[in-house]
C-alpha cells in the first residue's frame, strides 16, 4: 500500500480553496447541520472576501447560514430550516434578513430538500415526494417568476402528478432535482490519496457531494491512505469526487465535529447575544471575521481552556458534561 | 406559561385516596401526558425539548420496546445526556446505528412501523394544521420563523403526530398566516383525499390540557384538562370555537414518573428549566 | 449499556423463520449479489419445504436464485442479472427454466432494480431512471396483462415521461416501487439487541429491507449490543426493522461471506457440473438440499479442510491465494 | 479466437525499427488495445474479465490517476488478486470505500466525472446497440442469456463505453433480437432524442481489430486491425456490410505492456489462459 500523494493540487489553504471554487453568484451547498459539523472555517473566509449573491442550497442550516447571512453574502436562498436548536429556535441574522427583505427565499422541507440533492446525486432531473401534499410548502412559490428557468433555479417549484402505477388515484409532488456548482463540508479525515472519512452522522453531505459540480473539504486531520484503505466500509467519499483538501484544526468551530470537539455552548450564547442585536452585530463581524488575521488568531480568541473544555470523549463523540446552559 | 412554570395547586381531579400527589409544573404534566400516547414498539420522531422529555419518559415505563430517532439519522442512541438539538452529538452516541437524513426519513415513511412523531409550532388551527413558517404575508413576513424542518415531512409522513404548544390565541388560531404541516387540513376526508395514506395529528398536548380530534370530522375538541385548569381558561386562550363537550380531568403525574423525569432525564433541569 | 435481551421473539430456527415468513407466491427480495452473501441457509430450507409460485424481485443474483429456480420454487421473477460471474456466465438452471417457458420473466436492469428497492424504501409509489430509454429493456414486457395490477405486480412495467421541469424536452421512464413481502439477508453480525452490521459491499441489501413488509436475517454470529453500539457509523439496520434473526455460521455457503469466507469454487465447480446436466441436477439437489438432515451434516459435507481453505483472512476480507480455478 | 490463443505472426504493421516486437495473444492484444482508450483520470466502470485487465494494464502504464470502481459498490480497489465476479470480496479489498449499487451508480451517471465503462455482449449491431438477454423470440427464447445486469445502465449513463467482443457473423448482426444495451440506437442524432445527455460506444475491441463510431452517422468502421490480421478476414466474420475505408493496423503491445499484464496483473493467467 505505497503513500503515493493523490493530494497533488488538491492541498491548500481555506484563502486558495475559497479563491478558486467559490464566485459571487455561485450556488452552494453547505454541509453539516445546525450545530453539527459546518464547514466555518471556509465560511468566515468567504465572509472575509466579500462574497455576494450567493445562492445557497441548504435542509437545516444554523451556523454557516447566519454568518453568511448576516455578511451579506446571501441573494438567494432554498431552505428547509434556519435554525440552531435551543440555541436560536430561529437563526438571528436569517431571521432579520427575511423580515427585511434583503433576499429571495424558498421554502421546502428537510426531506424534500434531502430527496432533491439525491435525485442530483442520482443524475435525474427530478424525484418524486410525499411531503407538503396540501401544504403551502408545495402551493407557495418563494422565488418570482423572473429568476425562475435559469441561473440553476428550477422552473417551478414542484410539479403535482398523479400516480400512473395507482391507475391516478395516489398524488405525488416531483421535485426538481439540485446540482449545486459548490458544495463545502467539514470530515473529520482526508487521507493521503483524498478519500474522506466521515465520523458520526453523515446528514445529506454526501448526496450533497454527489451531486455537486465541486466538492472543497476542510479536515481535522490528514491521515495515510493505508489507514483509511484498512476499513474501507467506514469511508465516505472517492478521491475523484474531492477538488480542494483543507487541513484546519477545529474548523468547524463553533459548531461539534463528533469525536473530536464538541459545540461551543459558550461562543453560541455569544454568537446570540450579537446576532440578536443589530449593533452588536457588526462589532462581532469584525472581531471574530473581518479582523482575525488568521485561523491560530481565531483559536487563540476562542482560547485554550474553552477549547479544552469542549474536546469530544473519543469514544462518546461528545464532551460529557459540558456546561451547556 | 410553561416558561414561568406553575404549580398546579390543586390535583384532586382525581378521586385517588393514596397519598396527597406531588407537586409538579406544566411542563413536567405536558411531558407525561404526552407520553401517555406512546405505545411500546412505537417508532419515534423525536424533536428537541419537552418532545424527548416525552419519549425518553414514556420508554423508561411504559413502553421499552419503543424506539426514539432524530431525522438527523441518530438511531436508537443512548440519550446518556439530554441533546440541544436533532444534530447534538449526543444523538449519535451508542446508538443503533447512525446515518443520515435519507435513511432517517425513510424510517418515518416506513409502511410497516407505527411512527410516531412529535411536533411543535408557532400556529395550529382546529384541523391541527400547523405553521412554524411566517407571520404575516408569506412574501413581507412581519415574523419570520425557522421553517418546516422534518415537521411538515413527519406530519405528512408519519402514522401519526402529536403536537406540544404553549396555550394561547394567537397560537390557537382560526386560520394560519402558512400552512406548514398538514394535519386534518379541512377536516373530514380532505387529508386522505390530499393524497396522503396515513398520518395525521392525534393530539394536542398544551400547559392547559389534551386535545384530540374528533372521529368523523376531525376538528380539535378538549379531551383533557389538566388538574387546577378550569374549562373557561382554555376556551379563553383558545382563538377559535373549541368543543368541550364531554372534557375529562388528566390524571396528574404519579411520583415515579415525576422521580423519573426529574432524576434520570433531565437533572441538569434543561428543559424543565 | 445493559445488554437487554431485544432479540426476544425474533430469534429462531431456519425452519421456524421459512415456516413463519415464507409462504407459496411471497414476494421475496435476496439479498447479496451473485457469488457474494447469498442467504444460502434460507434458500436451502425454502427449497425443502417445497415453496411454489415465489415471486422474486432481485437485481443480480447467483446462486440463490439457481438454486431456488432449479428446485421449482419459482412463479414470476423481476431480475437484472442471472448469473455467476465467471462460475456461471448465465445462471444454469435459470437459463434452462427460461427456455422452458418454466415461468414468467420480467426484465429490469441493476440499476433500475436498486432504484425501484429505493422507491420502496423512500415510500414513494416511483421513481425516475435514465436508463434504458430507446432499448428493449423498457420496451418489452415479460409478464402479460392478466398478471399485472395485483399481487404486487406493477400494472405497468415503466411509464415513460417528459421532464416537467426542462419544457419536456428530457426524458425519463418512471419505475414502480418495490414493496416486497419478504427481504432475505446473510449478515455478518447481528446484536443482542438486533441491531445488524453488514461488512464490505452492501450492494442493494439495506434498500431492500427498508422497503420490504419483513426481514429475516441470518447471521455469522450473535455480538453484543454494547459492542455493536461502540461504533455506530458501521451498523447496517436498526433492530425495529429485524423480524427474524437466525444465527447460522456459514450461512452463505457457497458465496463468500466477507471477513469470514470467500466463496467456495470447488462447490461452484461442482455446482456447475450439477447444474449444467438435466441427469445431475436432481443428484444434486437430494446431495446437497433435500437430503441434508441438519446444517452441521451439510458442513460435514463440505468439509472440514475445504471450510479451512476458504477461511478469509480477517484484514483483507477474503482467502489470499486460494486456488479460485 | 481468444479462446484458441493466437500468436500474432507478424508485427511489422509498424515501421519501428527497435528489436522485433516480443509475441503475444490476441487477448493480450485486446487488453492493451482497449487500455489505451483510457485517459489519465477517468474513472473506470469494470466488469470481470478482459476488461479488468484492460483498466488495471491502463493504470499502471498510462493513466495512474485512473480511478476503478465497480458496480457492486467497491469503489477503487487494490485488486491485490483478479476478481472472479464483480461481487468477489476482491473488488473491496483495500478500497477507497465500500458502498453499494445506488452509490455506484450515481459515481456512473455523475456528471462532472467522464466514466468509462467496459462492457461485453452476445450480440452487437453497426450502431453499437448490445443484446446480452436473449437469442429468438424475447417470450420463447431459443438461449437466454445472464440479462443486462449493469451493461444497459452504463451504456444510457457513463461517459462513453468500450466493448470487448470475439468476432463472428453470429455476435456481429444486421439487427439484434434484443436491444439491451443502447448504443447509438438508429445512428445521427437519435440516442440524444431518445432522451441521453451523453456516452455512446467509443470502440468495439474483438481479437481482431479495434472499431470505431463515425461521427455523423455513428455506424461502426474499422479502425485498426491488429497485425497480422486481414481486413478480409474482419469483414468475413462481420454480419453487416463494414465500412473498412482509411483503416490502419494497431501498434503491437509493448514489451513492457506485455511484462506488465503478465507479471503484475493476471500472474496465475485466470483471465489470460
Amino acid at each position: 500500500m505505497a503513500e503515493r500523494n493523490g493530494l497533488e493540487g488538491k492541498l491548500m489553504t481555506v484563502e486558495q480553496a475559497v479563491a478558486r471554487f467559490v464566485r459571487d453568484g455561485s450556488q452552494i451547498a453547505v454541509g453539516g447541520f445546525t450545530i453539527n459539523r459546518n464547514p466555518m472555517a471556509l465560511v468566515y473566509e468567504i465572509a472575509r472576501r466579500r462574497v455576494r449573491d450567493l445562492h445557497l442550497v441548504v435542509h437545516s442550516n444554523g451556523q454557516a447560514l447566519d454568518v453568511l447571512v448576516g455578511a451579506g453574502c446571501v441573494g438567494r436562498l432554498e431552505i428547509a430550516y434556519g435554525g440552531n436548536g435551543r440555541f436560536a429556535p430561529t437563526c438571528f441574522r436569517f431571521r432579520k434578513a427575511v423580515e427585511r427583505g434583503e433576499f429571495l427565499v424558498e421554502d421546502y422541507t428537510n426531506n424534500q430538500m434531502t430527496l432533491r440533492f439525491l435525485a442530483g446525486a442520482l443524475g435525474v432531473p427530478f424525484i418524486p415526494s410525499k411531503s407538503g401534499l396540501g401544504t403551502d410548502v408545495l402551493a407557495r412559490e418563494g422565488f418570482p417568476p423572473d429568476v425562475r428557468g435559469r441561473d440553476g433555479v428550477a422552473p417551478h417549484k414542484a410539479h403535482l402528478m398523479a400516480d400512473p402505477f395507482d391507475h391516478g388515484e395516489d398524488q405525488v409532488a416531483l421535485l426538481p432535482a439540485l446540482t449545486p456548482d459548490v458544495a463545502l463540508l467539514h470530515a473529520q479525515q482526508v487521507s493521503t490519496d483524498g478519500t474522506v472519512r466521515i465520523r458520526g452522522l453523515t446528514f445529506a453531505d454526501l448526496e450533497q457531494c454527489k451531486a455537486a459540480t465541486t466538492v472543497v473539504v476542510t479536515c481535522e486531520e490528514i491521515v495515510p491512505a493505508s489507514f483509511l484503505k484498512l476499513e474501507p466500509d467506514r469511508n465516505s467519499l472517492p478521491p475523484f469526487l474531492v477538488d480542494a483538501v483543507v487541513p484546519v484544526t477545529y474548523g468547524a468551530h463553533p459548531t461539534a465535529c463528533p469525536y473530536f470537539y464538541d459545540y461551543d455552548p459558550a461562543h453560541l450564547n455569544l454568537y446570540k447575544a450579537a446576532a440578536k442585536d443589530d449593533d452588536q452585530w457588526p462589532v462581532y463581524l469584525e472581531e471574530w471575521v473581518y479582523g482575525v488575521e488568521s485561523w491560530d488568531a481565531y483559536l487563540d480568541k476562542v482560547g485554550g481552556a474553552q477549547l479544552a473544555r469542549i474536546r469530544a470523549n473519543t469514544v462518546a463523540g461528545y464532551a460529557p458534561g459540558l456546561d451547556r446552559r | 406559561m410553561a416558561d414561568t412554570p406553575e404549580r398546579a395547586t390543586d390535583a384532586s381531579g382525581t378521586t385517588d385516596a393514596a397519598p396527597s400527589p406531588p407537586a409538579y409544573t406544566a411542563r413536567e404534566m405536558m411531558a407525561i401526558a404526552a407520553g401517555r400516547f406512546i405505545a411500546d414498539g412505537d417508532v419515534l420522531f423525536a424533536g428537541t425539548g419537552v418532545a424527548m422529555l416525552a419519549a425518553t419518559v414514556a420508554k423508561r415505563i411504559h413502553a421499552p420496546h419503543a424506539h426514539i430517532f432524530f431525522e438527523t439519522g441518530g438511531i436508537g442512541p443512548q440519550l446518556d445526556e439530554l441533546p440541544m438539538a436533532v444534530a447534538d452529538p449526543r444523538v449519535m452516541a451508542y446508538a443503533d446505528l447512525n446515518a443520515g437524513l435519507v435513511e432517517a426519513f425513510s424510517y418515518v415513511a416506513n409502511r410497516r412501523l407505527h411512527t410516531i412523531a412529535f411536533l411543535g409550532a408557532a400556529q395550529i388551527d382546529r384541523y391541527g394544521n400547523m405553521n412554524s413558517t411566517v407571520i404575516g404575508d408569506y412574501d413581507h413576513p412581519t415574523v419570520r420563523f425557522s421553517g418546516s424542518g422534518g415537521a411538515c415531512d413527519a406530519g405528512s409522513l408519519a402514522s401519526g403526530f402529536i403536537v406540544f404548544m404553549q396555550h394561547g390565541t394567537r397560537k390557537f388560531v382560526e386560520k394560519l398566516d402558512y400552512l406548514t404541516t398538514p394535519g386534518w387540513l379541512e377536516g373530514g376526508e380532505s387529508r386522505r383525499h390530499a393524497g396522503y395514506r396515513r398520518g395525521g395529528p392525534l393530539a394536542v398536548v398544551t400547559n392547559l390540557c389534551v386535545l384530540r380530534f374528533r372521529k368523523d370530522t376531525k376538528a380539535m375538541y378538549l379531551a383533557e384538562r389538566f388538574p387546577g385548569v378550569t374549562v373557561e381558561e382554555i376556551v379563553a386562550n383558545t382563538g377559535f370555537v373549541l368543543d368541550v363537550e364531554g372534557a375529562g380531568v388528566a390524571k396528574p403525574p404519579t411520583a415515579e414518573e415525576l422521580r423519573i423525569l426529574r432524576d434520570d432525564v433531565d437533572p441538569q433541569r434543561l428543559i424543565l428549566g
